[in-house]
């Protein structure tokens, strides 16, 4: 006698942006088993930058792995090829690239607490989320020219300039959003029904985390030490005043903590970088082709994104390896479904903030 | 970057000497095709909070030869294997393929000039 | 004249729920649809090509929608609470009936949060039915609303009354039937075209039904009773604004713990 | 919760956020990567564009006489602005426009349309390089 | 009085009958008769409105003394034979009770036999629902696999049943009752172990201790009858007032609960499930088990407005609430409808221990509908057994294609159980209202109308639960083979549908309530039916939605467990409240 | 009817699937939901259920695990029913063009109304393609529309016009 209920989210679900496929067999609504399937949106990206485009070509097409985390595919794999090519970029092409990561890390981080807000069926957080994302957004289109796609990295250096202007939106608009953010951070840690649907839900432990090698906003807030922003020396963090975020209980209230106080960390870099920004060339000549291996990491939204580069000093690379944040972070989410309930599932999906168009490549 | 050439027999012990979950960040299990049959998988770590500490194991092997998993010992090192199963057409024990590429799709795009 | 009514209800339902879904919007700071907006869409569902399932589903909708209106009209014929509360019921159990004869994973579930919102709101309300009975000695509507002072003796049925009103209007936080994020509509998600149509209108039959409890507190003063829901909808609004959806078990648990705590003790008071 | 409540109460009374934009445009940012727009007096046809141009956006069709014809499908197009970067003569041949960009219809053959065009561009210049190879041996063969 | 003869000797000689004749058409034509012959009679017998009495002659008494003591002595050598403790402690009990009181009991005053008002209106019940079971029996002891001899016992002995089960509702004296219920208890326990597995002796064992306690109480109420008024005739003894009265009569309520199979006690009448399910049904469900509202009607003149039967009535509402909460964990479809029936029997007492005239009418109409529904259900369930092999609801997910008619009578019964203008609707609902009308004297009844509602909540949850499973299914344009279905089967649930709908009409036009019959207005849907149904040939057939996912998902039902603590201080608490009531009797 | 007709106009129901974007369509989608660009003005509701739904948004170059989802749930939409395609890459490929898990634009299965560029393409333009695709809904007549490939026959069953497993099994069918 079978008394588990199989549903299915996904590859088409209203709670989810991204095609992936969940089989969750249920007892009553509480989950007990996961099937899943990642690979609806495989499109053959690692493959491409090796045989289709050169490798000037490449960090357009690698930015459209993932439209989110744009920013920082064009820059992790930029840095590897200037590695490769022996090049050091100046500190004025440093501080703008960090510049661009930190405002798609606010913008991506805001994307997720509304898309969990919404999941979890609370409307109008939505909608207040979505209105205050907007600041981000128009201070990115300002400075890159378009919402999303950024482009703005190029080997060498960075394609656009911080004019004046933008200088002043940025600070405006920043100055605007913390405010909110603080509004917002009372908001998740005051309201009764949130507390009910986000506190001890989606508990990934400190143990599960070290086990599965979670990482990113997913490790910190079970408690687990680990930012490629600390780890790397490719670009000044800590004088820009980057702290590590942590929080201990691991469940969906901790994960949405983890993301608001790294907004207001990521806000504080910002103004610093726009306030202490080096005078100097914003594209340089980086010349010659790439030779060798290099392996750049570089803290996406979600989590460490690693890039492996390996050319033969030819136009064309020899081999061009993604490893995305949440790649390693899936066997780790299947452990957290288990013993849900499925009324929490898209919240906890959710919550992770998957990039399905990141593990497929 | 420190990279440690191993041998496919030998990999599991090496690993599971060093590998310590509360220390190490298991990043991916990586492929890369030298062409002729010849293939370099790859197994990186890196260390937590510690600056640019990345380890990587490395075996010169064929497509034939079976991998050893690295299931029993990092759980999440699925995800790697059941890839390179896929785009390279390996035998992994315990990794099926299916991942990315469907039955009827081309198979190993990854593999040489296939 | 109360036919004419009765045949209105359907129109009536349709302005409450597009000024809620615009009175929604502004509360998000949007713009929000146009007020007549839900005729639009029930316009446009008829213009629809229709997909169903099999016969007995789509059939099992348009019972849904005969036996509520049906109910509606037994309010404004002002009939027995408890018929009128049993009337609705049925009515519900034909829709779960729906939602479980297609072999649809979500339609099941919805049908299944669905009999638990019933098993929830269904004391409650005939709790207030009996609160009535013992204050105007009548299940009569036609008596109860030449009563008055209810809000007085039975104050505490009225705020029992006002926790599953969103269960009723599928509003957060006990909108776990429709749940369109989890999953997709609940019962509806099987329905298109003219057959949907009957389930999106009995959704605005539902706003008259629940707030026809709450016009009753106002006895015989119109006045109070146009307030009561007028002031009913914006906390409802407001509510559903302020709140995350709960899980289904949460929402049971606060309806047996909070409500019928607050009904009983309004009774014994009552009785004592 | 309260202060949701509140929140949510007072929101009745602030101003809407909502812009109404096909009733009232919205003004883009300078510097917004639009259309692709190109001079067709000032092309050298270097044919840089159309390397550079990661979807291949950019397609030149070999004329019969030596000269060349720029195609370009916006619908493909993915705004990078590499071309322009690449273009030697910058604002002046190639450059980008802040116009937003257009949704096409069936009619306008956004993909179907663009297939043909890639064949036939493909061809021209098979077509033209033999013509070439033929004139060169030609004019071998005459010396 | 010739009549009550014929009721009680006809099922008797229909039984030797099918015992003499082996011939399988001539079983349906004597059973078929006999069926008619005792509804007709039973029902001119309701219609006909005077009461009477008659005495039994001395030597009958005689005779009924030695089938007891035979009777008792076979209950512990069945105990003996299967080791059980438990049936022989009790047999013996009774034993020595049992001689005790026919030494004191005092020389016939009254008459043994009084025929009133409850016993035509249970006759009429017994005989038109036993009567179609019998007749369905026929049918279905075809499939089973015992010689045609058992088979055809086993359908001899439900007649003789019926004859046991209508002397029983006349019975004025308290041991002849105890006679008879000890013959049912009998009786419950041979049917129950028919099928000779281990299941089936554990179950019947279970059975019968169980029902023996309730054999105990009956004797011990009797001893204090006899000490405290010397009567053992429950006229005479409801007359009477004062001094151990109502200890006397809360020990006679208690078998009642006992029979009544109310928490704690549910166990045997779920056990009796493995039986054939013409037992199920004739004993568990429709007839048997009546005996215990039947009893608390009976007393139910003493028991009004007494702290015996408010505590009564508010153990048969916990009783409602609990059973109907419990069988929601179950899947075993027969399980389910006992736990239903259970419930609804708790509802019943509740209502016959209130005791006001209102809720004596509800209680007796509830018997009467839930008698011929619950008879449907279970014979539905049985065809459903027998051939399509599905006990469990699980694996009758999307009956409806292939038993389209069967699941249209479980549909049905669901439906004559919930909803208006069906009799169980009409008494749940006039229950709330006689209920709240009470409020006002004893704010006591709040707990009992509590129960009410939320126990009928949980009832409907529970039908429609099973309805979804059978009605659950992908798409009309899939075409399933069904199977057909001997009109043996068919027929008895016809009939019991026709006195449903009888019932329902009847009752209605009784009601001159202009309400009631508006009501009945949404069934009208039902007559149009068949053109909608030809108008949706028009419409395309889809797949359901799955998230563009190809394949069927399972979709199992819901299942609410409470937890073993949960369940445990349930049955703790109502073995407190059924010792309880002994107590608050010996205290009044 | 001639009466409905300019209602579909005021109520257009979305749906919306990734064929394999890089999801910047996607989010573009959720914020042109979001308060600033408010497409509920319009009337529009992301039902995220095929059965209910007008317009059709689709993102991404189809890949090939996606096809027949995306087969599936345009069978499930009814008529009329308009497809938007949003972002370069669902209009032609875009950037992925011709990489081999990819199948080049979603009109190589179903038919397009509103080809959308932009890479990613912003609410600005998404607005305006729905524009455009309530003109086309408009002029829509209730005929059945089909896909192109993997499309199984419609059958009659019993004079019941079945849409069941319009979308055939992968590799049957195809006629490329």
């Amino acid at each position: 006698m079978k008394k588990t209920i199989q549903i299915p989210l996904g590859s088409q679900h209203i709670s989810l942006l991204e095609p992936i496929r969940f089989k969750f067999e249920c007892e009553n609504e509480k989950i007990i088993g996961v099937d899943a399937d990642v690979g609806f949106v495989h499109r053959g990206v690692e493959l491409a930058c090796t045989r289709s485009f050169e490798f000037k070509q490449v960090g357009y097409v690698v930015a459209r792995v993932c439209g989110l985390c744009a920013i920082t595919h064009s820059l992790s794999y930029t840095l590897a090829v200037e590695k490769l090519l022996g090049y050091v970029a100046n500190d004025r092409i440093k501080y703008l690239r960090m510049l661009m990561v930190e405002l798609d890390r606010i913008h991506s981080h805001m994307l997720c607490l509304a898309h969990t807000a919404e999941n979890a069926g609370f409307e109008a957080l939505f909608m207040q989320i979505m209105g205050d994302r907007e600041l981000i957004m128009d201070v990115q289109e300002a400075i890159s020219g378009n919402r999303v796609q950024f482009d703005y990295i190029s080997i060498g250096g960075v394609n656009r300039d911080l004019t004046p202007e933008l200088v002043a939106l940025t600070h405006k608009n920043l100055g605007l959003l913390s405010e909110k953010i603080d509004a917002l951070i009372g908001l998740f840690d005051n309201n009764w029904s949130l507390s009910l649907k986000y506190k001890g839900v989606g508990v990934l432990s400190l143990e599960e985390a070290y086990t599965y090698n979670a990482l990113g906003p997913l490790a910190r807030a079970a408690g687990l030490a680990t930012d490629v922003r600390a780890e790397t020396s490719d670009f000044p963090y800590e004088a820009l005043g980057y702290t590590m975020i942590l929080e201990s209980t691991g469940d969906i209230h901790a994960r949405n903590f983890v993301r608001l106080r790294e907004i207001v960390n990521s806000i504080a870099m910002c103004r610093n970088i726009i306030e202490n920004l080096p005078i100097g060339e914003i594209q340089e000549k980086a010349k010659g082709k790439p030779n060798g291996e290099a392996v750049v990491r570089v803290e996406a939204p979600r989590g460490e994104l690693f890039y492996l580069v390996r050319g033969s000093g030819q136009n064309m690379l020899d081999r061009v390896r993604i490893k995305t944040p949440t790649f390693s972070a899936i066997p780790a989410m299947m452990e957290v479904f288990k013993g849900a309930e499925y009324a929490d599932a898209p919240a906890i999906l959710a919550s992770f903030d998957p990039c399905m168009s990141c593990t497929a490549k | 970057m420190k990279k440690i050439e191993t041998t496919l027999s030998t990999l599991l012990r090496d690993i599971g000497a060093f590998y310590i979950p509360k220390l190490w960040h298991f990043l991916s299990v990586n492929g890369i095709d030298l062409g002729e049959g010849k293939i370099e998988l790859q197994w990186i770590f890196s260390a937590y909070g510690v600056k640019d500490e990345i380890v990587i194991y490395y075996v010169l092997s064929d497509y034939n030869t079976p991998v050893p998993s690295l299931v029993s010992l990092i759980p999440s090192a699925i995800m790697g294997e059941r890839e390179i199963v896929d785009m390279f057409g390996l035998t992994v024990d315990g990794a099926e393929s299916g991942l990315y590429l469907d039955e009827d799709s081309r198979t190993h795009p990854l593999r040489g000039e296939s | 004249m109360i036919w004419v009514w009765i045949a209105l209800a359907p129109i009536l339902g349709g302005l409450v729920y597009g000024g809620e879904r615009v009175l929604r919007a502004r509360m998000q700071r949007r713009q929000g649809p146009p007020l007549l907006q839900p005729f639009y869409d029930m316009f446009k569902l008829l213009d629809k090509r229709t997909l169903i399932i099999h016969a007995p589903h789509a059939l099992l909708a348009l019972a849904h929608f005969a036996v509520l209106w049906f109910s509606i009209a037994a309010i404004f014929l002002g009939w027995n609470l408890l018929y009128i509360i049993f009337l609705h019921l049925f009515a519900q159990i034909l829709l779960i009936l729906a939602g479980y004869s297609v072999r649809s994973p979500y339609s099941h579930i919805g049908s299944n949060r669905e009999l638990l919102m019933v098993v929830a709101y269904e004391p409650i309300l005939i709790l207030v039915a009996v609160g009535f009975y013992l204050v105007s000695g009548s299940f009569e509507i036609a008596e109860i609303v030449k009563g008055e002072n209810y809000l007085l003796q039975i104050p505490l049925l009225f705020a029992a009354l006002l926790i599953i009103v969103p269960i009723k209007v599928k509003k957060s936080p006990f909108d776990v039937g429709e749940a369109h994020q989890e999953i997709v509509g609940g019962i509806e998600v099987e329905y298109s075209g003219v057959f949907y149509e009957f389930l999106y209108m009995s959704r605005f039959l539902e706003y008259i039904f629940i707030y026809s409890f709450v016009y009753l507190f106002g006895g015989e003063s119109h006045w109070l009773g146009a307030v009561l829901v007028f002031g009913v909808f914006l906390l409802v609004n407001l509510v559903d604004n302020a709140t995350a959806r709960v899980r289904p078990a949460h929402m049971l648990k606060i309806i047996y713990t909070v409500a019928v705590s607050l009904a009983v003790v309004n009774l014994l008071g009552i009785l004592l | 919760m309260l202060r949701s409540l509140l929140e949510a109460f007072l929101n009745l009374f602030r101003p809407i956020r909502t812009h109404r934009y096909p009733a009232e445009e919205i003004v883009l940012p300078s510097g917004y990567r639009g259309l692709i727009e190109y001079g067709i007096d000032a092309c050298i046809f270097c044919d840089k564009c159309e390397k550079v141009c990661p979807p291949g956006a950019i397609l030149f069709y070999q004329n019969e006489d030596g000269t060349k014809t720029y195609r370009y499908n916006p619908w493909l197009c993915i705004y990078c602005g590499e071309c322009v970067r690449a273009c030697p003569k910058p604002e002046e041949a190639l450059w980008q426009s802040e116009t937003k960009q257009l949704s096409a219809l069936k009619e306008d053959g956004a993909n179907e349309g663009w297939f043909v065009w890639e064949a036939a561009c493909k061809q021209s210049r098979e077509a033209y390089a033999t013509v070439k190879k033929s004139a060169k041996i030609q004019n071998k063969s005459e010396e | 009085m010739d009549m009550v003869l014929v009721l009680v000797l006809l099922p008797i000689i229909a039984a030797l009958l099918l015992g003499l004749f082996p011939y399988q058409r001539l079983q349906y034509i004597i059973s078929g008769a006999t069926l008619a012959l005792l509804s007709i009679v039973a029902f001119s017998l309701y219609t006909s409105l005077s009461d009477f009495t008659f005495h039994l002659p001395h030597n009958l008494n005689i005779l009924i003394i030695v089938a007891d003591v035979v009777l008792l002595l076979f209950f512990l050598y069945q105990g003996r034979k299967f080791n059980n403790i438990k049936v022989m402690v009790l047999a013996v009990a009774q034993l020595l009770l049992y001689g005790y009181i026919e030494s004191i009991a005092p020389v016939a005053g009254r008459a043994e036999i009084v025929v009133d008002e409850l016993s035509k209106f249970m006759f009429l019940i017994i005989n038109g629902v036993g009567g179609v079971i019998v007749l369905y029996a026929v049918k279905y002891m075809e499939g089973e696999s015992a010689s045609p001899f058992k088979k055809r016992l086993f359908v001899g002995a439900l007649l003789v049943f019926l004859s046991v089960m209508n002397l029983i509702v006349c019975a004025n004296s308290i041991l002849l009752f105890f006679f008879l219920f000890e013959m049912t208890t009998l009786a419950s326990y041979l049917l129950i172990a028919f099928r000779g597995d281990e299941i089936s002796r554990e179950n019947a064992l279970k059975a019968l201790w169980m029902n023996q306690i309730g054999g105990v109480v009956i004797l011990v109420g009797a001893l204090i009858a006899i000490i405290g008024f010397d009567t053992v005739m429950f006229d005479t003894l409801l007359e009477s007032s004062g001094g151990v009265l109502m200890l006397s009569v809360a020990l006679l309520s208690m078998a009642a609960l006992v029979k009544g199979a109310s928490l704690p006690f549910e166990g045997w009448l779920l056990g009796a499930m493995v039986a054939p399910t013409p037992v199920s049904a004739m004993l568990h469900s429709a007839t048997m088990v009546k005996i215990a509202p039947y009893l608390i009607l009976k007393l139910s003149p003493v028991l009004a407005a007494t702290m015996v039967g408010g505590i009564i009535s508010l153990i048969g509402a916990l009783v409602f609430v609990a059973a109907s909460y419990l069988a929601l964990s179950r899947s075993v479809f027969k399980e389910i409808l006992g736990y239903s029936t259970v419930a609804l029997l708790g509802l019943m007492m509740a209502l016959a221990a209130i005791g006001t005239q209102e809720s004596i009418a509800i209680a007796m109409v509830l018997m009467l509908f839930h008698a011929l529904s619950k008879a449907l259900l279970f014979l539905s369930a049985g065809v459903l057994e027998k051939q399509y092999h599905c006990k469990n609801i699980e694996e009758m997910k999307g009956m409806v294609n292939r038993a389209p008619k069967t699941v249209g009578f479980i549909l049905f019964g669901f439906v004559s159980l919930t909803l208006p203008p069906f009799g169980l609707f009409m008494g749940k609902l006039f229950a709330i209202t006689s209920v709240a009308s009470l409020l006002n004297e004893h704010p006591a009844y709040l707990i009992v109308l509590l129960a009410l509602i939320i126990g009928s909540a949980l009832l409907v949850l529970l039908y429609f639960k099973v309805a979804s499973a059978l009605l659950s299914s992908a798409s009309d344009v899939v075409q399933s083979e069904t199977m057909p279905i001997s009109a043996g089967f068919n027929i008895p649930l016809v009939v019991l549908s026709f006195f449903i709908v009888a019932g329902a009409v009847g009752y209605i036009m009784m009601q001159q309530n202009i309400f009631v019959i508006l009501l009945a207005f949404p069934m009208l849907f039902v007559f149009a039916l068949p053109s909608i149904i030809h108008s949706m040939e028009r419409y395309d057939r889809t797949l359901p939605y799955q998230c563009g996912e190809k394949g069927s998902f399972d979709s199992a039902l819901v299942y609410y467990e409470p937890s073993i603590k949960i369940q445990r201080a349930m049955y703790w608490g109502f073995g407190i409240l059924f010792v309880a009531v002994a107590l608050v009797g010996a205290m009044s | 009817m001639k009466f409905f007709t300019p209602f579909r106009k005021k109520s257009p129901w979305v749906l919306h699937y990734n064929a394999g974007s890089c999801n910047g369509c996607d989010i573009e989608i959720l914020a042109a939901l979001g308060p600033k660009f408010d497409l509920e003005r319009f009337g529009v509701i992301n039902t995220g259920n095929p059965k209910q739904s007008d317009i059709f948004l689709v993102t991404g170059p189809v890949t090939y695990r996606s096809r027949e989802r995306l087969v599936e749930l345009y069978s499930q939409i009814p008529e009329p029913k308009v497809v938007v395609a949003v972002g370069s890459c669902t209009a032609t490929g875009g950037v992925f063009r011709g990489m081999y898990n990819v199948e080049d634009g979603i009109d190589r299965y179903i038919p397009v109304d509103v080809y959308v560029p932009g890479c990613a393409s912003s609410p600005q333009l998404i607005i305006d393609a729905l524009v455009k695709g309530l003109e086309v809904l408009e002029a829509k007549s209730k005929e059945i529309e089909k896909p192109y490939k993997l499309f199984g026959a419609i059958e009659t069953i019993a004079n019941k016009l079945s849409r069941l497993n319009m979308a055939t099994k992968v590799g049957q069918n195809e006629k490329d």
